[in-house]
């Protein structure tokens, strides 16, 4: 019976390996989708390394700076060693009832290399890709791993009862910070903001940006679902409805948002509607009815829309909108453990204050250091010429629609 | 010879090509332009307000002889006006040869 | 060993929530691939909000509706209450052996919204977006669930004996009445039948209604897999076999069909066939051997593309082929559960018929109702000016593709 | 508790035959997505026809031929006879404690329509519709069953230890072989080797390669997690680890190779280099550690962009790398069980090499023999102006993307 | 000067070109165009059939000093030929003024 | 009337419409074309080095009143120019006439 419990844990949690691994097609998706044709190929190199490069150094480190042990509980940083020496019956029920240690290693593997991903859409479409690749390695290798290890490793913000079920702001304000910092550091794409006011810069594929936006909530199945870390029907059936309510309730929240204030029927707002109703849920969803859920999703789908033409007017040019989902639903989301669900209150929710803001100084700050640094040596953003003529041709020496006829923007 | 070229709204062209068939201009080319021309365009994307002079047409390239000037003129200019501004323009101008590649021959009745 | 069973049952259950999810990315693609680009944004649209849409109205009412317990056994109607309140026990095996009731719920939650996403197809290109959607609330809202009740809510066709696994009638063919209706109130698209006959409009990007194509058949698993409602290895195992294959057969009997009587390696029509296959195969894929599921697939593959021909010649005018694949081989799989397999008999034959005519009633009557208000206030149809220029410029300001240089159809 | 255990089993096998399922999805894209798009309805159709045709045969005799049953151990062929009949307690433990019979054969069938699927990048762009289905009827109906007879159907392979886990050799090579010798026998496409040296022939949707290579790495799990044929969590987690780590570093070796190599930040190498991490991890996923199996990716990802390169100074027109990843890959992986992990050795490096030889030989030998026949009787190339003109035009009579304007390459 | 416009088939383009050059003509701009002609082709898609008179044409445009008119119609004409309908149509007419925008030069020398 | 036609870099493109506008040449068609120029790009694709001379540029017909011409060649020339191989050429041509088909007058107050 404790074979077969942990066998079928197990099961789901490889299940969600492979969810959290689609999100990446998802993102590569997505960022594709909204920007321009002459940039393809730049996001889909970058989208695919990132991942490569995230699976690689957690592996020789990650993983041990994330989860270094039992010995530095509550601690602020802790190291367990290179590589991924196979613990004592690290493969049976003894290591955990949940999952094998290689199954526990995979899974935190994929959620790590998310973190990048979300910067990459907010530097689209100007930042160099070595420097890119260069901050990705710190971010996911470094970064990451120590922020995570202060809650999920078992360290200070664990020790303090913050509560952040699956990452709104462990995984997701952690990018959303770097991109907030990235693109005060990068500057808006060229056109974008003109003496006569904003211009908009179409996202050339809209249906790639949607399959994106579904393969991403697929992915959250796994996301969240498999954050419960075990198979557990009762918490993971409650993940998973409250999970896909607020993605529906985002889209909803959107459009009405996005109708009321713009008159208008953007598909693309109601995709990041969705996201930011999965993001918002997302600290949370373990500790929400449905109805809540469909509240936080609701607002997060309104919210995302308005920080989106709100970030614009600041002349913070997110091509994607990643800021306004990743980081400002991050937030939100974070707080909403405060205020909505089983752990409602006035105490959780600020100490749920106290985690954002000790990891947004945190992740501004060591953001800024790497991105500077990167800045002051090896620059940070193409030059005029090759941003106007497109990445693809400059930095790949392709394009990725060749056959295509192309209007050149 | 006259080349005439015709810059049409693309949700007119079925019409036109009816018309310049009726008129036994059967033979032509096409392609899309944008153009920036009087009509301009209002919407909002992902929060911005814009306005785009930038108009999809589609352009007509006709070589015809010169006694069929006029009956095309007219056929494309009856076939393709709304009334609204942005109806689009007709260039007329002078051809000094044409040539059909299958056989090489040239002049007029290649038409 | 009951506990374990129960969550596995229910790790089966939730990986077909998330294949029966992904299935609306299938639908979307499909649909989008199989019509012109200048009308791409609003099927992305309609078919992102009928699932927000969907889903929150099924967590309201729907559920409820169709749900609404033993008391109602053999009904005609019935209904619990608004919401989703959890039943005692309700996340452990004393709700069921086979799911938590979220888990149930979000996997009728995922069904429901396929519904009006079959007719969202079949009205593509011309049918205004807030019409579509109202129309959806109350089909999905409404509708649906009542019919589901009848049957799988333990409704009067269930005590009539009934037999449709998962859908060919409940969920394929109530999306398809709906869908025969409203093509015959909305008319054709501009230009499809002229005085010298029926013109084609191609659909303007085959590899995304591949992608639609496969995706669906990649959902099925979980569609027709996760009807069985338990993860036993028996059924479940069989059910996938019959449904591949059927889909398989499906794809073949397309081929030929085409090829005999119109000399054409049609992709699309393989499509089509491929999805024939699975419609029909899913009354009975738990009670059809392998070779059976063979042949009804492969009779579904030739019936599709023969009535994708037929339909275009009676002048309803079907953009992606919903009415042949959903409707016809709906009706003809549900007929199949009487004519082949382990029910196969004079008597269930009469059965399916009937239980077929009186939801063809219902949903046809219905939908009318609910179209022809619709028709007579709003309106249902774009101006033709709107559609010839394309809903995507006109409805949503926006357009799929702006990168790329079109020709206009 | 067997039962569980059982149930749980044939789980994760049902969902390793979606995972497999979903490759011939991302099959298709990447090898349209590499292509002209002047042939890509011409692809789309012959990937999904492969898997009709694939799903069908093998339930006529391609499942009897390749687990013709104990009787047959240690042989060269066995046959158990036509179609699918459902042996003795076929669907309980008392078959196998890791699958039902019915699950057993869905995931042997989708295994077996991957191996012409490799065949159809290579040939494609030229080959006749007609001829590759008949090409592929013949090599996925009786060659593949057979040679995969030889190890995972008990044959004489098996008696011989050799080891190729979830089939570097069996399947991949196996495709490789083949498609090998279609390269040879069809001639390259027109206009790539000119008197003026080597011409690149862009593929035409990268974005669509890049879904693609996601899918298939995605497909992966269940392509080599399923190969353990149970849920075991100490086998299917390690396996996961080393396939998706040997991916991660494909990518990075291809990126390094190809930097180095050609200065040249190309996507599609660093695709092909995920590709080539799989392909070589996969004979030996189950007895390497993590390490060694970044390392075998990374050399895989490495020796496949040198031997793109070689290939085509060869004068060898493989449009999509198919040779490179899958027989030189397969190769190297086959091998690399005898120089890494749990099996290494001389003795085992000698038995790899001998198996490879031998199934090199009969693949060459059968495919020559069908391809050749096919050649003198109804021709394997289809005319120069159909080719020029695109094969979607002459053998579909479409095109992918009718909306589209495109350049004509 | 002149402008030389040719419409020919797509799959002729590459020999085109090389003809072009080698009558020395290395300069020009190319598009794709439609073309309503002489030819048709048939086909069915989801069991319509269809014949379509809208060819796919690639649209050369070359401007040249005089007497380089000669040589260049017929190396097009040469090499653009099947023989068979849609072989499409060159037409000449008069060019004026030529800039080069590099340079800011005009009149023949710049070609 | 002139026909003027500019082939120019697509980056130039901003830049060009800004300079028409100061001229006051608010109305033009325009497309996007490949050119067969003096420029050339080197680069590798999956190993293989190439070199093309076929360029994406952007095509620019914009008819104007005789009196306009020597202003919008200027205002080309200047907004165009990189002063690398590969800015492109003007080309100017005759019109005989032209319509508006909005309203069917024709001749140059309709430009
Ligand atoms: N002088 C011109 N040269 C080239 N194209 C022109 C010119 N004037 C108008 N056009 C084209 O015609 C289209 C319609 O012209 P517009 O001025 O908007 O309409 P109207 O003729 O009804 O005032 C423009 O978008 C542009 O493509
Ligand atoms: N008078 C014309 N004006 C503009 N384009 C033409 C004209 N005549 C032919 N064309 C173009 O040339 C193409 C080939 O012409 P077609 O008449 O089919 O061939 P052929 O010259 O061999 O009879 C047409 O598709 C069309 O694009
Ligand atoms: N004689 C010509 N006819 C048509 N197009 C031309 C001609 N000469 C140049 N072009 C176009 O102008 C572009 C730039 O010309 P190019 O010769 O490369 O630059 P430059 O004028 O600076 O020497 C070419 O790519 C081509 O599209």
């Amino acid at each position: 019976m404790e074979h077969a419990v942990f066998t079928i844990n197990n099961v789901w949690m490889m299940i969600s390996i492979g969810l959290v691994f689609i999100m990446h097609l998802g993102f590569a998706s997505l960022e594709s989708g909204l920007t321009r044709s002459k940039n393809t190929i730049n996001i889909l190199f970058k989208n695919v390394m990132i991942l490569a490069i995230g699976l690689s150094t957690y592996a020789f480190f990650g993983f041990s700076l994330m989860y270094p042990g039992e010995a530095f509980a509550g601690a602020y940083f802790g190291f367990k060693g290179f590589g991924l020496p196979l613990p004592n019956g690290g493969l049976t029920e003894t290591y955990n009832m949940g999952y094998t240690f290689y199954t526990e290693f995979l899974f935190q593997a994929m959620f790590a290399a998310t973190a990048a991903t979300i910067v990459s859409g907010a530097v689209a479409e100007r930042i160099k890709i070595n420097s890119f690749l260069i901050f990705s390695l710190f971010y996911v290798g470094l970064i990451y791993p120590i922020v995570g290890m202060w809650h999920w490793g078992g360290g200070f913000l664990a020790a303090m009862n913050f509560h952040d079920f699956a990452g709104s702001t462990l995984v997701h304000s952690v990018g959303g910070w770097a991109a907030l910092i990235a693109v005060i550091l990068l500057g808006p794409r060229i056109g974008k903001y003109t003496a006569d006011g904003i211009k908009p810069i179409f996202g050339h594929n809209v249906p790639l940006a949607t399959l994106g936006v579904f393969l991403l909530w697929f992915g959250w199945f796994g996301f969240n679902g498999g954050s419960v870390l075990s198979a557990d029907p009762a918490t993971v059936s409650l993940v998973l409805v409250t999970t896909s309510l607020a993605a529906a309730t985002g889209a909803v929240g959107a459009f009405f948002t996005s109708y009321i204030k713009f008159r208008s029927y953007d598909v693309t707002m109601i995709l990041n509607g969705v996201l930011a109703g999965l993001v918002g849920i997302t600290a949370g969803a373990d500790v929400m009815s449905p109805n809540e859920a469909m509240i936080i999703g609701a607002i997060s789908g309104g919210l995302c829309v308005l920080a989106i033409s709100m970030i614009d007017r600041l002349k913070l040019d997110d091509p994607v909108g990643a800021i306004s989902v990743h980081l400002v639903c991050g937030v939100f989301g974070t707080l909403a453990v405060g205020m909505f669900g089983d752990k409602a209150g006035l105490g959780q929710l600020w100490i749920q204050f106290k985690a954002i803001a000790i990891i947004a100084g945190f992740c501004c700050l060591t953001s800024f250091i790497i991105l500077y640094t990167i800045k002051r040596t090896m620059g940070l953003r193409v030059t005029a010429r090759e941003e106007i003529e497109g990445l693809d041709t400059h930095e790949h020496g392709m394009t990725a629609y060749p056959d295509f006829r192309l209007n050149e923007h | 010879m006259k080349k005439i070229e015709a810059i049409i709204r693309k949700s007119k062209f079925e019409a036109v090509k009816q018309a310049l068939h009726e008129v036994e201009v059967n033979f032509f080319s096409y392609w899309d332009v944008s153009g920036q021309g009087n009509e301009k365009h209002g919407s909002v994307y992902r929060g911005v307000p814009y306005k785009t002079s930038d108009i999809q047409r589609r352009w007509l390239s006709i070589v015809v002889n010169d006694d069929f000037e006029e009956r095309t003129v007219q056929a494309i200019i009856e076939s393709a006006k709304t009334g609204s501004v942005g109806d689009g323009k007709i260039f007329v101008s002078p051809i000094e040869e044409v040539y059909r590649i299958r056989t090489g021959e040239s002049g007029g009745q290649t038409l």
